[in-house]
C-alpha cells in the first residue's frame, strides 16, 4: 500500500470525524436551550460557548499531554502529570512535517481529542441548567476537562492500567459519556432542584421546555455527530469497520427512540416527543462502547434497552427529588454504564470474563468522577458557592448574569 | 356607551367574528389571555403528567353604543357556546367617553 | 359586580393565585403587559448600555361580587408584595352586567 | 379616576410615550393586541393573496386621576394621530379605586 | 491502482454522502414545522423521527434485501420477495471483513440506501400534515417503505426489467421523489384539506407557516444534503464524475429558485421567499435523475423549469382543492416527473428513444405508487380512519395526540 | 504515488469543504436574522438566497473566468475581462474526463470558487440590513460580485501582480472578508443608520436582535464553515498541512471569543454572549490570512488579538454613527486587515518586508473595493435610491417588499 496516500485517506476520514464532533456542540445547544425556559437561553448558550472554547484551549496547553503521555509513572499517574504540560509541536524540519502515525497527523489527533474533550463538560453544563453560578461552573469545568477527563483516558485510551487489564470503552461510553454524567449527578445532588420543580409534598412538577424544534433539532444533530464520533473512534478510514460502526450506531439510535417511545406509550398512552428524543441519544451512547463489536441485531438490542433504561432512569431521578431539565444524568451516565456493561454481554467480546473486566472499569471510572467532583464541588461551593439567589432565579438567569439581554426581544413570552 | 369583554374559546373566535359582522359589530379589538376557571386540560411532559385549569383563551374588548348591547352580547352568547365547562364570559363595563384618534371626534359617533 | 385589574410582578404570580385559592377565588383570566413606572432595569446589548423602565408584568382581570372586592384586593395586595419599587397597582372597576356563555345566564351567580 | 384605554398604531408608540412624558403621565401598563376596524392589509403567501382587517395594534391602559384625563387624552390624540384611517381609538372607563401594592395605600396618590 | 485504497477513498465517499442524506431529515423536519401552525409542531416532528427511526429498521429486516435480490422471480418480483427476508451478515472468519466491490461495503452500501428509503415517507409526511391521525399514517409508511418503496427500487437499480429497457434514473426524480410525491397525492386526496384552507366558495385561503426562518434553514440545509444525495449516487468518488455532478446539482438549485422567484414576481409584483424555497426544491428534485448527464448550461435550464413548474402545480393543486401545506407534491411529484423526462431532452442521452423509455418508467411507476396508495389507503380508512376528529384539528394535533406539550410553551401565541 | 488516487483523494477532501463553505450560507442567514428585528426576516433570508443562488450562476458565466484567466493583459486586468466570458467545458471525448490538475479537478474548483465569491456579498447584507432597498442591492451585488470579487482575486489567486510581489493571503481574510467589509462600510455611509438607533444627541442605542439563539447557531456553523473555507484553501487533503490548518483555525477561534469575552468583562462587569459569538467569528477571520502560516501559540496569539479587535471595531462604529446591525464590517474588515498584515508578525513568514507587501496589498485592494463600491452606490442611488420610506422601515421590510409575509405568523410579537 502506498503509505503517503494511506495516510491522506485516513486523516482525512480523522478530520472529518472532527467536524463532525465539532457540530456536536451545537446539538448539545440546542437540546439544552430547547428543554429548559428561555429566560436562561443566553446562560445556557454561553455556557456552551465558554466550554468548546476554553475546553479546546485548555487541552492544548494541559489535557492532550496529560491524556497521552510518554508513560506512566507507577500506571496510574501519567508522568506528564509530575513533569511537563503543554502542546509540543514536532515539526520536522521544514515545520510542516506534522504526520506522527499513519492512521493520522499529530495536529488532527489534537483536534479530535479536543472535541471529545469538550463533550464531557458540555454534558454536565445541560443538567445544572437554570440555577447554577456561571462563575462556578467554569471554575468546576476547567478542572474536570483540564485535569480528571484526561486523566481518567489516560487509564484506558492513554494506554493505562485500565487498557492493560482488557477494558474496553471504543469511542467512551464510559470514558466520556459516564465521566460527564458522573460529574452531572454529583451537580445537581449539591444544587438542589430549580425552584417549582417539586410540589411542596415532593411530587415531581413538569417545567415544560421553551423550544421543542430546537431540542429534536438538537437530537437529529447530535445523531449525525455521532457519525463522527463513533466513525473516528476508529482511527482510520478502514472501510469495513467504519462502515460497520455507522450501521450499529444508526441502528442503536433508531431502536433507543423506538423502544423509549413505545415504553412510555404502554404507561400513558401518548406519543411523547422528548422520550423519543432522549431515547435516540440513549440508544447512540449506548452503542458507543462496542458499536464496532456488534451485529446488526445485537445493535438493535443494546440501542432499544439504552432506550428503556433512559426513560426509567428519567423516572427514578424524579423519585430522588434530583433535578435534570435535559436529561443529562439518564442518558450519559444511565446508559453510558449500560453500553460499557453490554460489550461483556453482546458482540464479539462478550464474555463472562470481560463483563467483569467492564463492571470494575465503571466502578473505578465512577469513584474517580465522583470523588474528584465532590472534592471540587465542595471548595467550591465554600469559596463562591454553586447557585445563583432565589431572585436571581425566578428572574431568570439571563437577567442576572447577562446584562438582561433577552434570547427572544421581540416575543411576547410567558414567564414562569 | 358600553364595552363588552368577551373571553371566549380561541378555537370559537372565526364564528364569533362571524356573527358580530351579521349584526354590524365591525369593530374591536382582541388579544390572547389565559383563563383560569373550571375546566382543565391534562398534560404530560417527559413521564410527569399533570393537569392545568390555564387555558388559552380570547379575550375581545368591543366598545359599542347603548343600543347595541344586547345585541352583541347576543351574538356572542349564541356563536361562542359549546356547552362544555370553560365557554367563557361576557362582562358589560361602563365607558364615560370615546374618541377617534384620526379625526379627534368624540362621542358615539366614533363607533361607526 | 366588580372588575379588580391588578398589575403584578411575574415572579409574583404563583404566590398571587395561591392567595386567590385561599379566598375562594378560582376564576380570572390573565395576561403579560409590559409596565411603565417607577422601576428600571439595566440592560447591555453589543457595547451598549441602556436602562428601561419597560418591566414585563402580569395584568390579572378578575371579576367578583361586590361583597369579594375586599377580600380580593387585600388578597393579592399581600401575597404580591415585596417592598421593592415596582410592585405593581390594584384598580377597581365597576360591572354592570355578566353572562356565562356556556349555560347563558347572568348576574352574580355566574361568578361563581 | 379614570382609566383611558388607547389602541394606537405600534409605529407611534414612541412618539406617544414621549407626549405622555411630556405631560407628566409616567406610568401606564401597554400590550399588543390585533384591531379589527376599517384598515385593510394586503398579503400574499405562495401564490394566495389574501387582505386581512387584523391589524397589530398597541393597547395603552392609563389610570388617571380625573384632572388629568383632558391633557392626557389630548396628548394621545395629537401624538398618535397620521389622519389615515386605522389611526386607532381612545375610552375613558371610570374607576372607583386604586391600590399600591408596595405600600398598601389607596387613592389618588398612588398614581404619582 | 491499490485497490484496498481505492475501496478505502470510495467508501469514505459514500459514508459522507450517507451522512449528508441522513441530515437531510432534519432540513425536512424544519421546513414541514415552519411551514404549518405551531400547534402541530410536536406531532410533525414526531412523525419525522418516527420515520427515519422505524424506516431504518424496518430496511434493515425487509426492505433492503428486498432492493436489491439475488436474482428475479420473473422480472418483476424479487424472488426475495417470496423468499427470505432480513439482512444477512456476510462477515468473513475475522467477523469484520465487510467489503464487498469496489465502491462501497456491505454496511455503507445498506446504510446509504436506508437513509433514501426514509426519505420516500418523509415526503408523504409534510403534504398531509395538520390533520392526519398518527397511528394510520404509520401503518401507512411502513407498508410503503417496507415494501412499495424496495420493490419499485429493484425494478431499475436492483436490475429488473425498467433497469433492462434502458430506463434512467440516476439518483431518484422518479424512484425516491415522485414514490414519495404519487403517495402523498393520493393521501391528501382522501384526507382532504385543511379546515380553514378553502372558503365556502371553495377559494383557497392562506395558511400561514409558522417559523419561516425553520423553512428557510431546512431549504438550506436540504441543498447541503443534495450534495450526498447526488454526489453519492455516483456509488464511488471518481472525481470527474462527482464533482459535476455537484456542479450541475447546485447550479440546477440555483437556477430553479430564481425561475420560480422572477415567475412569482412578474405575476405577483413581489418577492415571494416561499417560492424561492420551492423553486430551489424544485431544482434539486429536476436534476436529480440526470445530474451526470448534463452540461452546465443544460443544468441550468431543467433546474429553471424546474422552479417554474413548482409554481404552477402549487397553483394546480390549490384549483383541485388539494390541501398540501408544504408543497410536497408540487416539488417532489411535479418536478421528479419533469426530471425524469428531461433525461431523454437534455444532456448525453437525449433522444427520443430514451424520453419515450422514461416516459414509459414514469408511468409504470406512478401505476404502482398510486395503485398500491390507493389499496393501503382505502383499508386503512376502513378500520382506523385517516383524519382526526375537527375538534382535534381545530385544538391542534399537539394536544390531542401528544399529551398537550407545547412546541413553544414560554411564547404567546396566536392561534388559528 | 498513484496519481488517479491522489487525485480522488484531493478531489475528495475539496469537495467536503465546498460543501462546508456552501453551509456557510446558512451561518451567515442564522446570524443576520438573529441580530436583527423580527419585522425584517423575511427580507434578510431572501437576500442571503438570492445572494447563493444569484452568486453560484453569475460566477459560472462571469465570475470565474475572469478571476482564474489563461493570462494577464498589462499585467492588472486579465485578459478575460476583455475577451471572452462563460465557464467553458473541458470535456474530454467522453464528456466527462474533467480534471484539470492534481488537486482537484475543473468544476470542483469551479463550485469551490463559487462558494467563496457569494460569501463576499452575504457580508454586506449583513451590514445593510433592516433599510436597504432590496433592488438596488441586488443589482449592487451582482456587479460587486461578478466583477470586483474576481478582478481583486485575480490579482493574487489567479496569478496576478500582487502574487508576484509576494502578497500573501492564505484563504481571504483580504480577498474575500475585507473585500466584503469595505463594501459593507461604504454601503452603510451611505445608507445611514436605522431609525431609532442614534438619538436625537447622537448616543447609540441598542437596536437588539429578536432571536439570539439563531444567532448563536449561526456562529456554530460558521465555525464548522471554517474548517471548509480554510481546510479547502490548502487546495490539497495533503495531511499534514490540512490538519495544522484546522487546529490553529479553532484555537484562533476558541482565542478570539475568549479574548472578546474577557474584554467586556472587564468594562461592563458582564457576560456578553453577542460580543463572544462577534469574537468567534474574529478570530476565525484573523487566521484566515495566515492559518497554514501559525503554530499553535501563535493562532491563539493572532486569533486573541482579533477577538479584541472586534470589540474595540464596534465601540469604534458606534463613534462614527455608523450602524451595522450584526457587525459585519467590525468583523470582516477590521479583523480582515488585521490577519493579513499578522502574516507580516507572526508565524513562518513573518519579516519586515513581508508586513510591508502585506500593507500594500491591503491598501491597493482597499481602494479598489472602496473605490468601486463608491462608484456603483453613488449610480445605483441616482437611479433607484438605496433606502426604502420611512414608513416601510417602521413597518418592517417583509410588510412592504414580501407581501405581508410574517416570519412567526402564530407568535405574538412586540414591534420596535
Ligand atoms: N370572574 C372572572 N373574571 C375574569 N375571567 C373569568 C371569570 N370567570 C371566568 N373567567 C374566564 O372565563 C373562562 C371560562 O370559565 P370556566 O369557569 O372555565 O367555564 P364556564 O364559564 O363554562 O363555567 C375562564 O378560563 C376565564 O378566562
Ligand atoms: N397609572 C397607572 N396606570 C396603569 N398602570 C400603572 C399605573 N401606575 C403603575 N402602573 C403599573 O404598575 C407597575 C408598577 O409601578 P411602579 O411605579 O414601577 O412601582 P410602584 O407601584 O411600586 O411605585 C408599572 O410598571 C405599571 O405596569
Ligand atoms: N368599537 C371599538 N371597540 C374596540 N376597539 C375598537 C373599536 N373601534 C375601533 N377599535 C380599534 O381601533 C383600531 C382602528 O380603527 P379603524 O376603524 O381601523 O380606524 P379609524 O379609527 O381611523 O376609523 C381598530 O383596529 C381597533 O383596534
Amino acid at each position: 500500500m502506498d503509505t503517503t496516500l494511506t495516510l491522506t485517506v485516513n486523516n482525512l476520514w480523522m478530520m472529518i470525524s472532527t467536524a463532525l464532533v465539532f457540530f456536536m456542540h451545537l446539538g448539545f445547544s440546542f437540546l439544552e436551550i430547547g428543554l429548559t425556559r428561555q429566560k436562561n437561553t443566553i446562560n445556557i448558550l454561553f455556557k456552551n460557548f465558554f466550554i468548546i472554547s476554553m475546553g479546546l484551549v485548555l487541552y492544548a496547553f494541559v489535557g492532550f499531554n496529560l491524556m497521552y503521555p510518554a508513560s506512566f509513572w507507577n500506571g496510574i499517574l501519567p508522568d506528564y502529570f509530575v513533569g511537563l504540560f503543554g502542546l509540543e509541536s514536532p515539526m520536522g524540519e521544514t515545520g510542516l512535517d506534522l504526520s506522527y502515525n499513519e492512521g493520522y497527523t499529530y495536529w488532527t489527533d489534537f483536534l479530535f481529542q479536543g472535541m471529545f474533550a469538550a463533550t464531557a463538560a458540555t454534558i454536565v453544563s445541560g443538567a445544572i441548567a437554570e440555577r447554577a453560578k456561571l462563575g462556578s461552573f467554569f471554575t468546576f469545568s476547567m478542572l474536570y476537562v483540564g485535569i480528571v477527563y484526561p486523566l481518567i483516558g489516560s487509564w484506558k485510551w492513554g494506554g493505562g492500567f485500565l487498557d492493560e487489564w482488557g477494558f474496553y470503552d471504543f469511542a467512551g461510553s464510559t470514558l466520556v459519556h459516564s465521566v460527564g454524567g458522573w460529574a452531572a449527578l454529583l451537580y445537581i445532588a449539591k444544587l438542589g432542584a430549580r425552584i417549582g420543580k417539586f410540589s411542596k409534598e415532593g411530587k415531581p412538577r413538569a417545567i415544560p421546555g421553551h423550544n421543542i424544534p430546537f431540542a429534536a433539532a438538537g437530537v437529529l444533530i447530535l445523531w449525525l455527530g455521532w457519525f463522527g464520533f463513533n466513525g473516528g473512534s476508529v482511527l482510520s478510514a478502514d472501510p469495513g469497520l467504519t462502515s460497520l460502526v455507522l450501521t450499529t450506531t444508526s441502528l442503536a439510535a433508531a431502536a433507543g427512540g423506538l423502544a423509549a417511545t413505545g415504553f412510555v406509550h404502554l404507561y400513558y398512552k401518548n406519543f411523547d416527543l422528548t422520550m423519543f428524543m432522549n431515547g435516540i441519544l440513549g440508544g447512540l451512547v449506548s452503542i458507543t462502547a462496542g458499536a464496532d463489536q456488534m451485529s446488526v441485531m445485537e445493535a438493535v438490542l443494546v440501542g432499544g434497552i439504552g432506550g428503556v433504561i433512559v426513560v426509567l432512569a428519567v423516572a427514578l431521578l424524579d423519585r430522588l427529588k434530583l433535578d435534570d431539565p435535559v436529561g443529562a444524568v439518564a442518558v450519559h451516565l444511565g446508559t453510558g454504564i449500560w453500553g460499557t456493561l453490554a460489550v461483556g454481554i453482546f458482540g464479539n467480546m462478550a464474555s463472562w470474563d470481560q463483563f467483569l473486566v467492564q463492571l470494575i472499569g465503571v466502578g473505578l471510572i465512577g469513584l474517580m468522577s465522583v470523588g474528584s467532583s465532590w472534592i471540587f464541588l465542595t471548595v467550591i461551593q465554600k469559596i463562591w458557592g454553586l447557585r445563583v439567589d432565589r431572585a436571581e432565579e425566578l428572574d431568570g438567569l439571563d437577567q442576572a448574569e447577562h446584562g438582561g439581554m433577552t434570547a427572544y426581544a421581540d416575543f411576547r413570552m410567558n414567564q414562569h | 356607551m358600553k364595552k363588552i369583554e368577551a373571553i371566549i374559546r380561541k378555537s370559537k373566535f372565526d364564528e364569533v367574528r362571524d356573527a358580530l359582522h351579521d349584526v354590524n359589530v365591525y369593530f374591536f379589538s382582541y388579544w390572547d389571555v389565559t383563563g383560569v376557571g373550571h375546566e382543565k386540560k391534562e398534560h404530560l411532559y417527559r413521564g410527569v403528567a399533570y393537569s392545568s385549569s390555564d387555558i388559552q383563551r380570547r379575550f375581545l374588548s368591543i366598545v359599542v353604543n347603548d343600543d347595541f348591547v344586547d345585541v352583541t352580547v347576543n351574538a356572542i352568547l349564541s356563536a361562542a357556546k359549546t356547552g362544555e365547562v370553560g365557554d367563557g364570559k361576557i362582562f358589560v363595563v361602563p365607558v364615560e367617553q370615546a374618541y377617534r384618534i384620526r379625526t379627534g371626534e368624540s362621542g358615539g359617533l366614533t363607533l361607526k
